[in-house]
């Protein structure tokens, strides 16, 4: 049996069914509560659950996120919501200087088993200040795991192993993938350790993740017309990256582009084409692409911001420059 | 803490202003009003998109307290700030324009909605960030007050932003440091979603001015010629000893918190009551009971209004975009 | 606001507690100095490396305030804390060890003298980001209060932390929330080298906790007596009605902020004035006055402390390097 | 006529001058003055030039640093002192969400010229929350410029370029390199445009910046003597960075080692290599290899701390592993 949903409601059943077996378990942010979540991901939660455990804050981030790891450390589950990444910068300290810290430098005493969900990325012309897609940032922080679910079955599958996490787990959710929708079994299997291939080719591996996939699927279905198949890898967890998946796509079509949403310049995708620099140099035809946003604050007109993201067309061109 | 949602009577009393200034505000608080109306159309037209955020029913507030200003002085102001700009002298086209994208919006398009600038005006944003604009304001005070120069610096930010960390940096170096910061908090009692006595321990904002040793004042937000004769004091203070003072201004939000809030965090009823003391015809009937306005006068400023909107929307329809090899001008690190 | 650097009179009067309840606070406090003398002496040998800052002068206020705890409460300090952890019961040895860098320290040698963490002892670091214990102490109460428990939370940190937004954000959290945190200011009126008038506009900073409507204390840090009374009333508060309490304790550190400090900022003779209110020997004086120690039992007690500290630098000394290929243990994400 | 004078003594130097020549020019963070500046780069400063421009600042990193950049908007020249990058994470918001966007964002109406200068690094037992390197992350920011002085003529030289620039400029100085002593000329000229060779040679490309320069130097040394010559390039602007002097050096000695004190993965090594991916992959005889700190919150004890950080035999392992 499968059905239709979206994955605003398939993060919302993943909220609900944690919510509901676990009661170390609770949800905690900005407007989550009488609000309805800020993109109705926990609409109705607060009637059903309560103000302890549907738990309206403040506009403090650096304060409910710190809040978040001492309550993961004082025994509970807590799922803290940022409203985006943008306001998440507010939070950095305790995420970095704490939360990612705290297992190894006491000497693997204490443990934080936190998991943070923000919105990430542009596209719905917000403008600089609410367009950043900053997941590469975290991903370069050990101690902490980051995961970028793309898919509805990523999104209704992701958070519970990441609950399960004894570690700080960083999810992001792309804000232009919420209203997408999708078919969903009664039963999936959703780890939080590999990279997958969603769409199986051989000319050229298009690797990239979040709210660039469909725009990478779009685009392969645009080079099939044109005779290249592409293979398309979803990196699904930023932290710690399944190399070995990676390596196998390259090694298979030889040719690679790197897409991410991120800027250019020390983008994940660099760090990516690294991984590929260090374990699959020999197996290359042609050096390794990427199509990233541009290097400027993303723009609030609708045609600038487009110019400056990631688009089908872009990733098409660039692949077919790797046969040029 | 709890707060009293209710609404309390309406604004009366007299008017102590000549007729010429109180229809000036009067003919500001219009054409706010009327501008947010029209954008809200134009959000549901499509023409306007990204996140919009309404004044209405808060006109009084940047009305009243702008008109206190001169216009040496720098405003630093939030997400919802078309009143403030448009108050400070920013022309309603540009604007409109830039709520369109285009460029000829006062940003070239590239700011939309939240981030209105205007150097001429010495409008320092437009900020998105909750609080974010408060260290700016303190920064701008600081030169302003080492470069020996007559100028105020006023910050608006909500009752939501009291909550961040910035604003309790920002007013301990603005009192340490004596700057001439006015700081505007528009209490609407919420933020977004959450009402005041869900986000704040102490809901009396002002005994939050105390913690940092710093005067402030309360006033009914809602009520034009407070606003302005407290801003008008508070500036006069200002301007005599060069330190900062916090002002809470009393208002309400007659509309959704943006385009996508569906507002099932407050009563209908009390959003209703609140109406009953909207700035504008408050302000309207307190004039026409002094005889310093008839129903035509009101009726004119209002066309004159309407007429204002209609010229900045055309101005918005015929701009045109800014070419996408502009992408990267005014990046200087590529 | 100006205040008063200047050393009030010493501590005294009686001390309203059994002989063995005294001696035991005495004891602690000589335990701190003890190991804290000597570890400056290893730093000066180059056997401990890196930030350490030392709790001379202060030992009062860790002494007393931990001693109205019970061992299920939680601690969360700075990196000013070798005596919050020997008085919550870490031992000596583990904490020598651990400034050593040696595993059989209580964090395996990777943290050294700023990060002292026992899961045994409930003692949740040693933090050296200013203000970074502050929100994890909120959390930790949330996490008892959500979970039933009968445990306080206590987070120490400086009155250099208080201008940190970290500080307002937890302030009014706890506050909001009635959180079982236990807020203790070590008012030393230094964060590093700045006074606590050229960092705070209000220095009064009893009068922040009523900005969060929570209830504030004030007493002398310097006195053991006072220090310990006033906790135990504040924790008796907070047992019994649930919701924070700030206590501020007025201290000093007689020494430099760390070991590269040259302390330029302070006169000597202030320093000085300063020492005759030290916490030892005012209460070893008081104690004396009232029959209730004799200078042989001081000596005792002393003689004890230095033991237990040739002791801990023995344990060190001849502890182990944690092995190289453990360097990536505690880390699971590479 | 040259001077001996350590990277501290030149930076003060360079910011006396600064102060000295114009008066919109004025230093503030935490000690900077009653206490002397937390390494002692302003020592003095607070008696020369009063504590209006010397000036102390709260504990308050995301105050000061917002206050800076108002400073800026409002036509002063702030020199703004972050103790250490690993306090600026209190401050990101400030810098990414304003600082940086400001220009492009009110369509070229403001700008900031404002300098941050922070001490990064590790290397001197001060444990996990004392020692990132997080430059890279700086580096990743479209509108902020992004210096890593690592010489003493660069200390000495960049921070007036620095504060001539309209926009903002980071400047990372590496606590390890505080003491170290060079010669220097009365005349010299630093721009904040280029990278460096600081060691010619013929057989290895052995890129790097900050703290990392003299480890590299030394592994240089070593290599030497076992035949092989590196070449030692200096980034010293990590953003933007000067990709064609990299390509040049690469495509000159045809190998490539970059040496970064930040963690692995997601580093600015990640980038360098994904430059030179795009711009030399035909001219490397050997996939570019990298030297960086392990994935790990830096410990406090000095053996696993030197272990955890690039070091010159590690440098060297790495360049002999290209030519295996
Ligand atoms: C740092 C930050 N956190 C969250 C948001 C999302 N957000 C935008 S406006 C807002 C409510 C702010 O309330 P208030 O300060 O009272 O201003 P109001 O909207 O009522 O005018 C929130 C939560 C943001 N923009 N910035
Ligand atoms: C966020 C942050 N900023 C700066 C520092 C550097 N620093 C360490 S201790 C200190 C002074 C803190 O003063 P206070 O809070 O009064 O504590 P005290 O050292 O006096 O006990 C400073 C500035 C830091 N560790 N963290
Ligand atoms: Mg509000
Ligand atoms: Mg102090």
């Amino acid at each position: 049996m499968t059905k239709k949903i979206s994955y605003r409601e398939a993060m919302r059943e993943a909220m609900h069914e944690a919510l509901k077996n676990d009661p170390r378990v609770f949800l905690m942010g900005e407007d989550v509560g009488c609000y309805g979540g800020t993109y109705a991901f926990s609409k109705g939660f607060l009637d059903e659950f309560g103000p302890e455990r549907i738990r309206d804050t403040p506009l403090s981030e650096l304060g409910f996120v710190g809040a978040g790891i001492g309550a993961a450390l004082g025994g509970l589950r807590p799922i803290v919501e940022v409203m985006t990444v943008n306001f998440s910068l507010l939070a950095l300290d305790q995420i970095v200087n704490s939360a990612a810290l705290y297992r190894h430098m006491s000497g693997g005493q204490f443990s934080v088993p936190l998991v943070i969900r923000m919105c990430t990325g542009a596209g719905r012309q917000l403008a600089a200040q609410h367009s950043h897609s900053l997941e590469g940032w975290y991903a370069h922080i050990p101690g902490i795991k980051v995961l970028a679910p793309a898919t509805i079955e990523d999104a209704r599958g992701m958070l519970a192993p990441a609950l399960a996490d004894p570690d700080p787990v960083v999810i992001f959710e792309h804000g232009g993938l919420f209203n997408v929708e999708g078919e969903m079994g009664d039963s999936w299997e959703v780890d939080i350790t590999s990279a997958k291939v969603r769409r199986a080719g051989k000319d050229v591996a298009i690797i990239t993740h979040g709210g660039s996939l469909p725009k990478a699927l779009a685009a392969a279905e645009q080079l099939a017309a044109a005779g290249i198949e592409a293979e398309v890898l979803d990196l699904r967890v930023l932290r710690p990256l399944d190399t070995a998946t990676i390596v196998a796509s390259v090694a298979k079509c030889r040719r690679a582009v790197v897409v991410d949403e991120g800027w250019k310049s020390g983008s994940l995708a660099a760090e990516v084409m690294a991984r590929i620099m260090e374990n699959a140099f020999y197996e290359l035809d042609a050096p390794v692409a990427r199509v990233c946003s541009a290097e400027v604050p993303i723009p609030y007109a609708k045609h600038l911001e487009d110019a400056a993201l990631p688009q089908p067309d872009k990733i098409v061109a660039a692949v077919k420059g790797l046969f040029a | 803490m709890t707060v009293d949602h209710r609404a309390p009577p309406p604004p009366s009393g007299p008017v102590p202003w000549d007729k010429d200034f109180a229809l000036r505000l009067l003919a500001d608080m219009l054409r706010i009003r009327r501008l947010e109306e029209k954008s809200a159309e134009l959000y549901g037209a499509g023409k306007i998109r990204g996140f919009l955020h309404l004044y209405i029913g808060e006109e009084a507030v940047a009305v009243g307290a702008l008109h206190a200003l001169s216009s040496a002085d720098n405003v630093v102001a939030t997400y919802r700030e078309h009143g403030h700009a448009l108050v400070r002298g920013m022309a309603m086209g540009a604007i409109m324009a830039e709520m369109y994208g285009k460029q000829e919006g006062c940003a070239r398009g590239r700011g939309g909605s939240m981030h209105l600038f205007d150097a001429k005006t010495r409008l320092y944003g437009g900020n998105a960030i909750v609080g974010g604009g408060l260290p700016l304001a303190v920064g701008l005070g600081l030169a302003a007050k080492m470069q020996g120069e007559d100028r105020l610096t006023t910050c608006f930010f909500g009752d939501g932003a009291v909550a961040e960390g910035a604003f309790h940096e920002t007013l301990n170096l603005a009192a340490l440091w004596k700057l001439p910061v006015l700081f505007c908090c528009e209490n609407n009692l919420y933020g977004m979603g959450t009402a005041i006595e869900r986000a704040e321990s102490q809901t009396d904002l002002c005994v939050k001015a105390a913690s940092y040793d710093m005067p402030a004042l309360r006033v009914d937000g809602m009520d034009v010629v407070a606003v302005h004769e407290t801003t008008k004091q508070a500036v006069a203070r200002m301007r005599k000893d060069g330190g900062p003072v916090f002002v809470e201004y009393q208002t309400y939000r007659f509309r959704a918190h943006s385009m996508f809030d569906a507002e099932i965090y407050r009563q209908k009823a009390e959003v209703e009551a609140w109406k009953t003391r909207g700035p504008i015809h408050t302000f309207t009937a307190r004039l026409k009971a002094e005889g310093k306005l008839t129903e035509d006068e009101f009726l004119e400023l209002d066309a004159v209004a309407n007429t204002e909107v209609d010229v900045a929307v055309a101005f918005a329809e015929a701009g045109s975009w800014e070419p996408v090899e502009d992408l990267l001008k005014d990046v200087h690190t590529p």
